[in-house]
């Protein structure tokens, strides 16, 4: 079940996610330049931002935020995808202040930019420290298709479902996703 | 007295970035990173008018170790290790959120009487944190006696945790499915014990320090937030429950067997520095009552599920939110189905916890903002990972 | 704020300020609870978990249980355990002195060299939950003072055997 | 037999005897003192305190001492020279003055003065210029930010300072240490201290201000100023510095046993014991509130003086003043 507030996101895609197998109810994809107007419906609805993360994909580079209300099961993700030669999307650092380090932590170790960050430095390197650790070699990135369970990806519209194999997950689904 | 030079500090760009202010008259002032009130190596740049704050940016990056990029080049086993050392006070919850989300990533179930165990060791290890803090706190606001009947009392659930894990600091006690070995025969005995001793200190704890007038004059009313403050800029933990939020993890999202055990959530609602300081003395009694409840019903059985000698959860993400001593820690994990994690992204509470620093500190007195930043119970590896 | 209300504030914080006083007061009489080290001694080094050590055969304790697999060796996240056996001997070789090489080699069930370099380990315990034939333990050693860290590289080996004729 | 300096005839050589005898006086003592206050340090957290060094730990200060002069005198780049080297000379030889008009003895008194007291709050409170001129002259920000700290608690505090000695002086009719002595008996109902333990209380609040010991160590607050102004400060310059804060602390205790808790005067003991006595029990209790309280912060200090000590000081001399004058 996906809240009504995610319509007013913008979604491009939005997949159900079992709390009991990823500790995660929602995940939702929305294109890097809408990340502010998403995330503002998140604000108005009393979301907390817990954590920004970015993984380094062969589409490119994955931001994931972490959100989740102050009580209850609630963690749902929202991603964007930037790509590799041009790392840019907009900061959320105006609507949560909160974001400003975890921005600042993406760009160390990834060098994505984040546009409109206020102060975007490097955080836990040295600020003259030149290259993006985190960022791996071409050989070694895997694509969202290797990397995601086959429900997230049908939802998604990246792969066709497979009729045999009902996935457990997806009835439990249904239960565990209901609040919020 | 020279004037501040911002070309004397070329070899050092966040000097050089933080300009100074409108005014000539404003000292710009580098508090740590060797500064004995930061908690280790934290480094914050203060721009002051008189003792009065105008400005503080906390500088991180210090014990800055790479941790998620460990995560990436060890398997899963093997950077279990470096949990402990992540958040050196309250290692248990920090393992414990690694072992839980590669846990929910691999589907492996856990037994019962590992659950108990891993629930008793956390709050035995919580109120290690907090008297640390406690002690360290004070330490801060100059009072030099506390830090030392805190150690006292903490040498008791030391010796406790060292019968268990073997180790007295940096815990790598939790194995995915389970914990490393059995506790004791006398485990029980000893936690309550411990539980009987520290409940018969904490009214000294509370006459020597927390009705004192020169420490209610420190904390009362210093560094105020609210709710939608600590909302915005995610802190969580004892800082979240300071500002008159009733959340808690355990409770919120709860994990292992927690929804067996009847806790209260301690809570104010003034959401100053005495707050918060009420908050984590709460906590030391919750956790007593835990620790009691935990160890009185613990079952027998296994202690860890079968694990295979070598991981590889299959392809998926997961992520286990566990309350550290600090807040919400919240550890995420992406499996492409081989031996070594994709990506492990740790959330650090302390991380999000001093980010609101900068807004508190602002307009405050020097020593306020020191009071302000023991309140927020820092760990400096944790922050910079 | 009233006048009363001032004073009873200055009395119940003067109040606390002497209940301060009588709590130190009444430590400075307690006995100290300081173990004075090196002339007493710590009562609970027995769960003390030092460095890894071996685990002798049952009906030979000089003899490690060790099948030299290498599994250890993988499983260290810090590389600070060296497990050496002889490696076979090839065909037209025989006769040259004997070369060592890392566990596993073919044809050898016995390690010739276990050593463990203790500056490097984090006592971790991966070594000992990988070991399939239960050889590994932690010892309770806790002099482990000197001057070079060099030094830390510990022949378990020796070890076993030093212990096992005490 | 107690040694009489009243056999110097001439008081130049009274003068110099008596400031030689301080001087090895005030050296003893501060060793004395930095075992004590280790000792009482270690026994109040539950630990042992200095324990190795000869008996009990006993020539640990001289240890300590010995430690300090064989260090390197470091002067951070930029400081001013002259300065920096003047102030902790200067923190010591104003309070080494202090001593000379103290009464320890009716035959140990090395400068009987009939200002007396006008010359120790004089000189007493010289040893702030040396914390602003150490935190001046070593260029560097804390030692400013603590130097401007001392500036402030000293003006404060010598206010109801000034106050409380004034209702002693008014009652005894005399600034002489020694006529004030006297004046009280060896019991102690007869000491100003019980006559009068408002004032008293104000002195001693004021007098752990003045020596800058917590919970009033606000110029060298450690946790929120480093060190404050002795920051930079090695070796022997710190060595003095910390010198002399033990020796203000002596003269602020021997100010306070001689103005109210009646001097040298007790009973079966000589006086020169008596003294040390008062003198040690005043120590002990700065001490032991130093262990026991956490720091104040710099307004409350500031408010503590001025809107509690100044006007209940203010009370306590007008009351004095009317009893005095129905009285006498």
């Amino acid at each position: 079940m996906i809240p009504a507030f995610v319509a007013k996101m913008g979604p491009v895609c939005s997949a159900p996610m079992d709390h009991a197998t990823t500790g995660m109810t929602l995940s939702i994809t929305v294109e890097a330049q809408n990340i502010v107007d998403a995330i503002t419906v998140l604000d108005a609805e009393g979301y907390m931002l817990e954590d920004v993360m970015a993984s380094d994909l062969q589409e490119g580079f994955e931001i994931t935020y972490h959100f989740s209300l102050l009580d209850g099961i609630n963690r749902l993700v929202v991603r964007a995808l930037v790509p590799h030669e041009a790392p840019r999307l907009p900061s959320i650092s105006a609507v949560y202040p909160g974001a400003d380090w975890h921005e600042r932590e993406c760009y160390d170790f990834y060098g994505i930019d984040f546009a409109g960050h206020p102060n975007l430095y490097n955080l836990l390197l040295p600020e003259n420290f030149g290259s993006h650790p985190l960022v791996k070699p071409e050989k070694a990135r895997k694509s969202l298709a290797d990397l995601m369970p086959l429900g997230y990806l049908v939802d998604c519209g990246l792969a066709e479902p497979e009729a045999e194999k009902p996935k457990p997950a997806k009835v439990v689904k249904a239960a565990t996703t209901e609040d919020a | 007295m020279q004037a501040f030079d911002p070309k004397t500090l070329a070899q050092d760009p966040t000097s050089v970035r933080f300009e100074p202010g409108p005014t000539e008259d404003k000292l710009i002032l580098s508090m740590g990173p060797q500064h004995p009130s930061t908690h280790g190596v934290l480094r914050i740049l203060l721009e002051l008018d008189g003792e009065y704050i105008v400005r503080a940016e906390p500088v991180l990056g210090y014990v800055h170790r790479m941790h998620e990029w460990m995560g990436q080049e060890k398997t899963y086993f093997q950077f279990m290790p470096n949990m402990g050392r992540v958040d050196y006070l309250h290692a248990m919850a920090w393992n414990w959120a690694y072992a839980g989300s590669v846990e929910r990533l691999a589907g492996i179930e856990v037994p019962e009487r590992a659950e108990y165990i891993r629930v008793a060791v956390t709050e035995l290890n919580r109120i290690s944190s907090h008297l640390l803090w406690w002690g360290a706190y004070l330490l801060d606001l100059g009072a030099f006696t506390p830090i030392m009947y805190a150690f006292d009392d903490r040498e008791f659930l030391l010796d406790i945790l060292q019968a268990v894990t073997g180790s007295r600091l940096t815990y790598s006690y939790f194995t995915f499915g389970g914990v490393y070995n059995d506790v004791p025969e006398d485990f029980p005995k000893r936690c309550l014990d411990f539980v009987k001793l520290l409940r018969s200190r904490l009214p000294m704890y509370r006459d020597l320090v927390t009705d004192n007038v020169i420490l209610r004059g420190r904390c009362e009313g210093i560094g105020e937030m609210d709710v939608e403050l600590a909302r915005r800029y995610g802190a969580t933990g004892p800082v979240l429950r300071g500002s008159g939020a009733a959340v808690d993890t355990r409770r919120a999202e709860p994990y292992s067997v927690y929804p067996r055990f009847d806790f209260p959530i301690p809570s104010y609602p003034q959401g100053d520095a005495m707050a918060r300081y009420m908050v984590r003395m709460d906590e030391l009694e919750t956790s007593c009552s835990i620790i009691e409840q935990a160890v009185s019903t613990m079952p027998g059985g296994p202690i860890a599920a079968k694990a295979p000698k070598t991981l590889k959860p299959p392809k998926g993400e997961a992520c286990y939110a566990v309350e550290g001593a600090r807040g919400k820690i919240l550890v995420h994990v992406r499996s492409d189905g081989g031996p070594k994690p994709y990506r492990v992204k740790l959330r650090a509470p302390g991380f999000s916890n001093l980010s609101v620093f900068a807004e508190l500190a602002r307009g405050t007195l020097l020593a306020d903002a020191v009071s302000i930043l023991g309140s927020l119970d820092l760990v400096i590896p944790e922050i910079d990972r | 704020m009233s006048v009363s209300q001032l004073f009873e504030e200055a009395y119940t914080g003067l109040k606390s300020l002497v209940v301060g006083l009588g709590i130190t007061g009444k430590a400075f009489c307690q006995p100290q609870v300081t173990v004075i080290y090196p002339k007493q001694e710590v009562d609970n080094l027995s769960s003390f978990r030092g460095h890894v050590e071996l685990i002798g055969k049952d009906d030979d304790p000089s003899v490690p249980r060790c099948v030299a697999c290498g599994a250890c060796v993988k499983a260290c996240p810090s590389n600070c355990l060296t497990i050496q056996c002889p490696v076979p001997v090839k065909e037209g070789d025989e006769g040259k002195p004997v070369v060592m090489g890392p566990a596993p080699q073919k044809g050898s069930k016995t390690p010739a060299v276990v050593i463990v370099d203790f500056s490097l380990c984090s006592l971790c315990g991966q070594c000992a939950r990988a070991c399939p034939v239960d050889s590994l333990q932690f010892s309770d050693n806790p002099y482990m003072v000197r001057l070079d860290r060099k030094e830390f590289q510990i022949d378990l080996l020796a070890r076993l055997r030093r212990m096992a004729a005490e | 037999m107690t040694p009489d300096l009243m056999s110097f005839d001439h008081p130049l050589t009274r003068l110099v005897v008596g400031l030689l005898c301080v001087f090895a006086f005030v050296g003893l003592n501060g060793l004395v003192l930095v075992w004590v206050e280790r000792k009482v340090a270690g026994h109040v957290q539950l630990r042992p305190g200095p324990l190795h060094v000869g008996p009990y730990g006993l020539l640990q200060p001289i240890v300590d001492a010995v430690k300090l002069i064989g260090k390197q005198l470091a002067m951070p780049a930029g400081a001013d020279k002259y300065l920096y080297w003047a102030a902790p000379l200067l923190a010591f030889a104003p309070v080494t003055v202090c001593f000379l008009p103290l009464p320890f003895d009716p035959a140990l008194a090395p400068m009987r003065l009939n200002t007396g007291l006008v010359l120790i709050l004089a000189f007493s409170g010289l040893g702030v210029l040396s914390l602003i001129l150490a935190g001046w002259g070593s260029n560097n920000k804390w030692g400013l930010l603590g130097a401007a700290r001392s500036v402030a608690q000293s003006v404060a505090y010598e206010v109801p300072l000034l106050l409380s000695v004034m209702a002693v002086a008014l009652t005894a009719g005399s600034l002489d240490l020694y006529e004030i002595t006297t004046q009280q008996g060896a019991w102690p109902w007869q000491w100003y201290g019980v006559k009068n333990p408002l004032a008293f209380f104000i002195f001693l609040v004021c007098a752990v201000a003045e020596t800058n010991r917590a919970p009033f160590d606000l110029p060298e607050a450690e946790s929120e100023l480093t060190a404050g102004f002795h920051t930079e400060y090695s070796g022997m310059g710190f060595g003095l510095f910390f010198l002399a804060e033990y020796a203000s602390m002596i003269v602020v205790s021997g100010v306070a046993a001689a103005l109210f808790l009646g001097g040298w005067q007790g009973p079966f003991l000589p006086g020169i014991l008596w003294f040390l006595v008062k003198v040690y029990a005043i120590l002990l209790l700065m001490i032991w509130m130093r262990w026991t309280y956490p720091r104040v912060r710099f307004d409350q200090l500031l408010n503590l003086s001025w809107k509690w000590l100044t006007p209940l000081a203010l009370i306590d001399l007008v009351l004095v003043v009317i009893v005095a004058g129905f009285g006498g």
